[in-house]
């Protein structure tokens, strides 16, 4: 059974395309990395799954429906959680607001995050605008996780966090999929941790889906074509 | 050439063409219209380098507008009258000559527009929108009570003032001279877009951290650059005042503002014959539509929402697409 | 051939629409009375902007041909459009707004003034006031040039002492303060020229605050088309005109008969002074050729017309000479209207008559 | 190594109740990567803020080529040769890569009053732009809208532009965020030879650029530095592995 | 000038406050919260005191009137925001005023083709007529205590609204980024629909409130408009305490500045010179404030930087 399923996916701002037939599954309860160089569609993929992008062709179910059809609102009462690129936290927002902001009830509560992030509950009354970076990370992944989602999307969700919390987070990540049956869509370029939660990985290049298998199978000659490592 | 030029150059086409149609059938009435385009194209010439350019979102452009106005009304009607504007310290008298009154138009409106420009840019957004309003509506007020040139009544010039070599009392004339500076004004306004300074107010307006870290001062750009919207909008209340004849305090008042932020906007924020284009189609609009019935205004106002929910970047933004701006 | 052809520049829309829309409806009633088609008309909106007013005098002018011009409400938009119109020969007929400028040494023999001078109507509530024995007035216009000119108006006929004197900002639209400055100045009487919404505000207000001195002021304020949005607080006050709906005379029955009968309304002053400079017009065209810029003049000049307010002749400078009236603020039925109680001023002739030399 | 360039005495600053930095004292050599790094909300981004003229501190100053520039704002300080990039990237978004460029050369050169010459038509600052574009990678994007591009090579830029206005030093806040492996390993290669042109302070929490980049090392944790020192002195401080990288470098 | 004066004249300021508050308070929801700029406020406003009168004059019933209020402009404003303004949220500012601009145009005329050239009647009703006496002896009209009164209520409801639910917070979320709170599974255009309409229905009962002691006549939306950008944008935008501050301050310089301006020039000047100068510097006064304000806190009293 699959949860997320994109078929052949294909997208372009205004006239520039930048998807040419993206394909991939995600269980229920898996963990599904998305790889690839900076500009190679990483980013589009996820917002076009989340229905921030208009797709052209192709076609997205959900748990058997088609999100093409639906405002991204609905798509995420589907059971999407997205942690965007760049955190996009509400600025003029307390932590606190922004966590409540676009919560449902399930379980991640408020008391949860805060023993997740302790930093966050720390500062809990500041303005997003002015936390230090990695905090507003935390603060993003903290605000996907309270909508309680099915699916978690993260979009370079460890960048700029330390070392040690970066840990943490795969750690709960881990425990997460083993625990509730979350499924994740991850992009990190951490290849050493995703290598270790993946249990599969979709290679991006030019907008398509290149590769698909699993972490371990990853060659070394295709590391260095398509991830330039 | 991009597609913008082909329009610009289509615009100014037509823009010509239809005074020499009106002169050589005789209508003169067409060509005072066309004037009237020219002259408030001009002020939005003027606004579209503060808003356009800088990100300068003036809501008191009637501030400049109007002084220029007055520096016209002022000179004019004391050479009408032959008394000087001033005896003491020095001796200031009136005068009849355009050249003169536009400088001095310019010069003042400059001046304003450095005062509140120094004071208005402290803020930005939405509160740099209403403390300019709010200069604006001073002036208005003050105006409206100064009893000296006619107060809320405002003063009539009776004659229009005179340029070397020309008879601006024949419309044509007077139009020769308002597409004359219009046509400068616009080639400034280009220059301007395209050097230095331009860029680096572009950039201002898009990311201010930008370019405080290449080492550029935003707020002194900014205010330049106001300083230049402002002395350019004055020289266009000057030609106004001089196309009626007359100077009030209306031409201080916030719909003034507005009227020539609408020029700017349905024309296209930031296109160099964005005012051109918004003046012409709105007198157009307010031409034809004023003798179409007593309720003509729902018209208007249907066809303006019509432009801004269907033609995204204005007239000029529609048409030519959306191209890097400066290249 | 004989035919004139007149353009109309009035506000038709926005706030102020009303005022000109009753002249309007008067003028073009006269003219369909009359049977005559030797006037045709051009109607422009000038939105009450004066610029727009003398782009609009321009296009009358330069496209239109037009031999007389007419219609304009407000003193600002005919200062703006007046004297150049005159000087390029063209006739005005003023429907309404006298500013002082054009009456005195600014008057010119090609305008017209069918209305009243600004001041006049103020001068008959101050000569009423000190006919009713006002002795401490409390006085208040706005701060413009219209407002200067009605307390000056006043005070040149009213002899008593002035409680207080106060100048309201343009379109204010609460009174509270001036009120409790009325109320504790100790006054006997208030005297106020504040025209459109804010007299319908001030009013209200006023009648709310239970100060309840008696109230003087000119027509502007309590005239048809405002009285039924002031309400019964208007009642009983006293106003000056040179025109009410009651006056016993043929051509004003006829007048106020027939615009109802038209229009479903009752007239307005205003619909009175535009009824009035039609039939002015017509009286000239009958006389004179309009080609005969002179001759048109002279016979303008004999008003020889049946004006709505009984006799009317002009003075020297070309405004009226005319009865001013006062006036009170009655219930008739559901209808608040004005019924003429008394005669303020006799014959009354402008103060800057003399100034003008033509 | 020579004079510091570069330093920072006794700085302070508090946001209300916290200290993000107390008594912060800091230097950067000629021809050195100094590398700061410590726990999210340790103060890094404060410092450079403080460092660039963003933020006034509240006591202490800031000393750039041998003069005090606690006083000067971030304009000034830019004139004086202070390249910075930014946490989250800051670019004319409406522009293409090299106007964003040409603004840098342009800045650099000082001369913005200038209305009528086309700045995009002048050769020496279009050089200078041309040539940092290069030297990151992105001569191929020229012309694209930057809004466009990826949020690589965003970061790419970022680096270009600081480049155009040849610093005599620069701050770099998390220059390799949102860069893919190969993104950070090349940036890695670049900046190795670009501390010769200019010494560094850069603020990372990638810890695999830091440990091969870095002459020396500043941990900030609460606002205070506990540790300086090279990579390996770093690495072996259990206060630092504790409160900092975890089990990172047990692989 | 007597205490007894003094002390009414700042309630007047006051009083004045509390209904530039009434009429400001729509606005600072549209304006101030969901970061729309809507000159068609004023229309919303006029709206209201139309359909006021109207029901008024028909049922002689203030409190259906006042209902009508509420139901006519927040049904007009539902209508705009579903046909129009829902176009615009990505758009830039200017579109905006562009749009609703076109909107005043359009609302204006529209309602003078249906209700006619001239004023409207409506008046306080009966039981809220006439002067009470304070303590301390000062006349009071009841029915402008009544409008403090709402004010106060509106300003209370709002707070609470805004700063205290989950609406409130979403709705800020919104305008901080659209895209991102609709992606976490908020509708946020049917919130914004609502919204809208709310701050129109409070546009409405401000015009019926109001019109009844001042004019109801096509264009009374304008000054107010103005007058409640001022004050929003004193108290800083976004900021119900803000705008009631802004409110208040602005409505006890007005009062205060037009009476003691005038006295203040008589000290050295003849009196009609100082009447008229007084005037004058009066009605420039709050724009003077407003000045002031932004030039010493660019972002106004409790606005965030
Ligand atoms: N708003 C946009 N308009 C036009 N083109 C865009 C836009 N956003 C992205 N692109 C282009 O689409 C392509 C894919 O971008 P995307 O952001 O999906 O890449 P990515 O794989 O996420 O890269 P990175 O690792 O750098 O984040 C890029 O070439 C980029 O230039
Ligand atoms: N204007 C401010 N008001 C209140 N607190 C602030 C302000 N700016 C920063 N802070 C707080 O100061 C602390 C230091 O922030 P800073 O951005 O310097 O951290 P950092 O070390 O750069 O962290 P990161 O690695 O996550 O970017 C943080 O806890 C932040 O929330
Ligand atoms: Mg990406
Ligand atoms: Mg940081």
């Amino acid at each position: 059974m699959t949860l997320l399923s994109v078929d052949d996916l294909a997208m372009q701002y205004g006239s520039s395309q930048a998807l040419f037939g993206v394909s991939f599954d995600v269980a229920p309860g898996e963990v599904v990395a998305l790889m690839g160089r900076n500009g190679m569609g990483k980013t589009t993929t996820i917002h076009a799954i989340c229905r921030m992008v208009p797709a052209m062709s192709g076609a997205i179910t959900f748990d058997g429906q088609d999100l093409l059809r639906l405002p991204s609102f609905r798509a995420a009462r589907l059971g999407l959680g997205l942690v965007p690129e760049g955190r996009r936290c509400f600025a003029p927002l307390t932590v606190e607001e922004n966590l409540i902001a676009s919560a449902r009830p399930g379980h991640w509560d408020l008391a949860r995050i805060a023993r997740l992030f302790p930093r966050l509950e720390e500062r809990r009354d500041q303005k997003a605008a002015s936390l230090s970076g990695g905090e507003q990370q935390m603060l993003a992944i903290a605000r996907a996780l309270m909508t309680n989602p099915r699916l978690l999307l993260l979009d370079e969700a460890t960048e700029g966090l330390a070392p040690v919390v970066r840990q943490e987070i795969w750690a709960a990540i881990a425990t997460l999929k083993r625990d509730s049956g979350l499924a994740i869509v991850v992009v990190d370029k951490a290849l050493k941790e995703l290598n270790k939660i993946a249990d599969r990985a979709v290679i991006i290049a030019r907008g398509q889906s290149v590769w698909t298998g699993r972490p371990a199978d990853l060659t070394a000659d295709l590391a260095d074509r398509y991830l330039g490592v | 050439m991009t597609r913008e030029t082909y329009i610009n150059a289509g615009l100014t086409f037509v823009l010509v063409l239809v005074p020499f149609w009106a002169w050589s059938t005789g209508q003169a009435y067409i060509l005072t219209l066309c004037t009237k385009v020219a002259i408030l194209a001009l002020a939005g010439v003027g606004l579209n380098i503060a808003l356009g350019l800088g990100g300068l979102v003036s809501f008191g452009h009637a501030a400049f507008f109007g002084i220029g106005g007055y520096a016209m009304g002022i000179l004019a009607s004391h050479a009408q009258t032959f008394d000087p504007i001033m005896e003491w310290p020095i001796l200031i008298e009136g005068t009849k000559s355009m050249p003169v009154i536009w400088l001095v138009a310019m010069v003042s409106s400059a001046l304003a527009a450095l005062l509140i420009g120094a004071l208005s840019l402290r803020t930005s957004g939405v509160y740099f929108i209403m403390i300019t309003l709010a200069f604006g509506q001073m002036l208005y007020y003050f105006t409206i009570g100064w009893p000296a040139y006619g107060g809320e009544d405002g003063l009539s010039i009776y004659l229009r003032n005179s340029f070397p070599g020309m008879n601006t009392l024949v419309p044509v004339q007077f139009l020769i001279l308002a597409y004359g500076i219009l046509g400068l004004a616009l080639l400034f306004s280009a220059r301007l877009s395209r050097a230095p300074f331009g860029l680096a107010l572009t950039a201002a307006r898009q990311n201010a951290d930008r370019v405080e870290t290449v080492g550029i001062a935003p707020y002194r750009l900014r205010l330049v650059a106001f300083v230049i919207s402002g002395a350019i909008t004055g020289l266009a209340g000057a030609l106004f005042a001089d196309l009626n004849r007359f100077i009030s305090p209306t031409m201080f008042s916030w719909h003034t503002s507005g009227e020539i932020m609408i020029f700017v906007i349905l024309g296209g924020v930031g296109r160099l014959f964005g005012p051109v284009a918004g003046a012409a189609l709105f007198i157009l609009l307010e031409h034809l539509l004023g003798g179409v019935s007593e309720y003509w205004k729902i018209f208007l106002g249907a066809l303006l929402l019509a432009v801004v929910l269907f033609a995204r970047g204005g007239l000029i933004g529609t048409l030519a697409g959306r191209e890097v701006a400066h290249g | 051939e004989g035919k004139v052809k007149v353009g109309m520049i009035t506000t038709l829309s926005g706030g102020g629409a009303g005022l000109g829309i009753d002249a309007r409806d008067g003028f073009m009633l006269a003219l369909k009375l009359s049977g005559s088609d030797a006037v045709e008309v051009v109607i422009e909106d000038d939105q009450q902007k004066p610029e727009i007013a003398v782009q609009l005098a321009d296009k009358m002018i330069q496209a239109e041909n037009v031999d007389v011009l007419t219609g304009i409400i407000w003193s600002n938009l005919a200062m703006a459009v007046v004297p150049s119109a005159v000087a390029q020969d063209k006739i005005y007929l003023s429907v309404n707004a006298g500013p002082s400028a054009l009456a005195g040494k600014g008057c010119h023999p090609n305008y017209f003034n069918v209305a009243w001078q600004n001041d006049n109507l103020h001068e008959a509530a101050g000569a009423y006031a000190t006919k009713a024995g006002y002795g401490n007035t409390f006085i208040l216009a706005p701060n413009y040039p219209a407002g200067t000119d009605a307390l000056t108006g006043f005070k040149r006929f009213y002899k008593g002492d002035l409680a207080g004197e106060i100048y309201t900002t343009l379109g204010q639209t609460d009174y509270a303060a001036e009120i409790a400055q009325i109320r504790a100045s100790g006054a006997d009487s208030v005297f106020f020229f504040l025209p459109g919404g804010m007299g319908i505000s001030f009013m209200k207000q006023y009648a709310d605050s239970g100060v309840g001195l008696p109230v003087v002021g000119p027509a502007f304020s309590f005239d048809q088309g405002i009285l039924q949005a002031v309400g019964a607080a208007a009642l009983g006050v006293v106003n000056t005109s040179q025109w009410g709906k009651d006056l016993d005379n043929e051509a004003n029955k006829t007048f106020v008969a027939a615009f109802q009968q038209e229009y479903g309304r009752l007239p307005s002053l205003y619909a009175s002074q535009g009824y009035d400079t039609a039939n002015l017009l017509l009286s000239a065209v009958g006389k004179a050729d309009i080609g005969d810029k002179a001759a048109f003049r002279a016979a303008l000049k004999e008003a020889d017309f049946a004006s709505t307010r009984g006799d009317f002749k002009f003075g020297t400078n070309n405004h009226p000479v005319q009865d001013i009236y006062v006036r009170e603020v009655i219930q008739e039925g559901d209808i608040f209207t004005n019924k003429i109680i008394g005669v303020a001023l006799e014959d009354h002739v402008d103060a800057y008559a003399v100034e003008c030399k033509m | 190594m020579g004079e510091p360039l570069l330093q920072t005495r006794a700085i302070s600053k508090s946001f209300g109740a916290l200290k993000a930095s107390s008594d912060v004292s800091l230097d950067l050599r000629p021809g050195e990567i100094h590398a700061l790094i410590g726990p999210n909300g340790a103060g890094k981004s404060t410092l450079i803020k403080q460092i660039a003229g963003n933020l006034r501190p509240d006591s202490g100053t800031v000393h750039f080529l041998g003069r005090d520039v606690t006083a000067l704002d971030t304009v000034a300080r830019a004139r004086l040769g202070l390249g910075r990039t930014f946490q989250i990237s800051a670019l004319a978004m409406e522009f293409t890569v090299l106007q964003n460029a040409v603004l840098g050369a342009l800045g650099a050169r000082g001369d913005v009053m200038r209305f009528f010459r086309p700045v995009m038509k002048d050769r020496a600052l279009l050089e200078r732009a041309q040539e940092a574009l290069e030297r990151v990678g992105l001569q191929d994007h020229a012309t694209t809208r930057t809004a466009e591009l990826s949020h690589g090579q965003r970061r790419q830029l970022e680096v270009a532009v600081a480049l155009t206005l040849r610093p005599r030093a620069f701050l770099m806040d998390e220059p390799m965020a949102g860069l893919g492996a190969g993104g950070s390993k090349r940036l890695t290669g670049f900046l190795d030879g670009l501390r010769a042109e200019a010494p560094i302070l850069l603020v990372e929490h990638d810890m695999d650029a830091v440990f091969a980049l870095a002459d020396r090392i500043s941990v900030l944790v609460y606002g205070q530095i506990i540790a300086t020192g090279t990579a390996a002195d770093i690495r072996g401080n259990a206060e630092v592995r504790r409160a900092y990288l975890g089990e990172e470098d047990t692989a | 000038m007597t205490f007894l004066l003094f002390a009414e004249q700042m309630l007047n300021g006051l009083q004045f406050g509390i209904m530039l508050f009434l009429m400001a308070a729509g606005l600072t929801l549209v304006f101030g919260v969901m970061g729309l700029i809507n000159l068609a406020h004023g229309s919303l406003y006029m709206i209201g005191a139309f359909a006021a009168a109207a029901v008024a004059g028909a049922t002689g019933s203030f409190v259906l009137a006042l209902m009508a209020s509420l139901a006519a402009a927040a049904a007009a404003g539902a209508l705009i925001e579903l046909t129009v303004i829902r176009r615009l949220y990505k758009r830039d500012h200017l579109d905006q005023v562009l749009a609703t601009f076109a909107l005043i145009l359009i609302l204006s005329e529209g309602t003078r083709w249906v209700f006619g050239s001239f004023p409207l009647y409506l008046d306080v009703p009966s039981y809220l007529s006439g002067p009470v006496t304070l303590p301390g002896g000062i006349q009071y009209p009841l029915y402008r205590l009544a409008i403090i009164l709402a004010g106060l209520l509106v300003a209370g409801g709002l707070f609470a609204l805004i700063a205290r639910t989950r609406i409130g917070i979403q709705i800020r979320a919104g305008e901080a980024d659209r895209e991102m709170i609709a992606a976490l599974g908020i509708d946020i255009s049917r919130l914004y629909t609502l919204v809208f309409a709310l701050g129109a229905a409070l546009a409405g009962l401000a015009g019926a409130l109001v019109g009844a002691i001042q004019s109801v006549q096509v264009g009374m939306g304008e000054p107010v408009l103005i007058l409640a950008f001022v004050v929003i944008v004193i108290g800083g935008i976004g900021s119900i305490k803000g705008a009631l501050v802004g409110a208040l301050l602005v409505g006890m310089t007005d009062t205060m500045g037009g009476v003691l301006l005038p006295r203040f020039f008589a000290l050295f000047m003849d009196p009609s010179a100082a009447t008229t100068i007084g005037a004058s510097l009066g009605s420039m006064l709050i724009y003077i404030l407003m000045a002031a304000v932004l030039i010493v806190r660019p972002s106004g009293l409790y606005g965030s930087a």
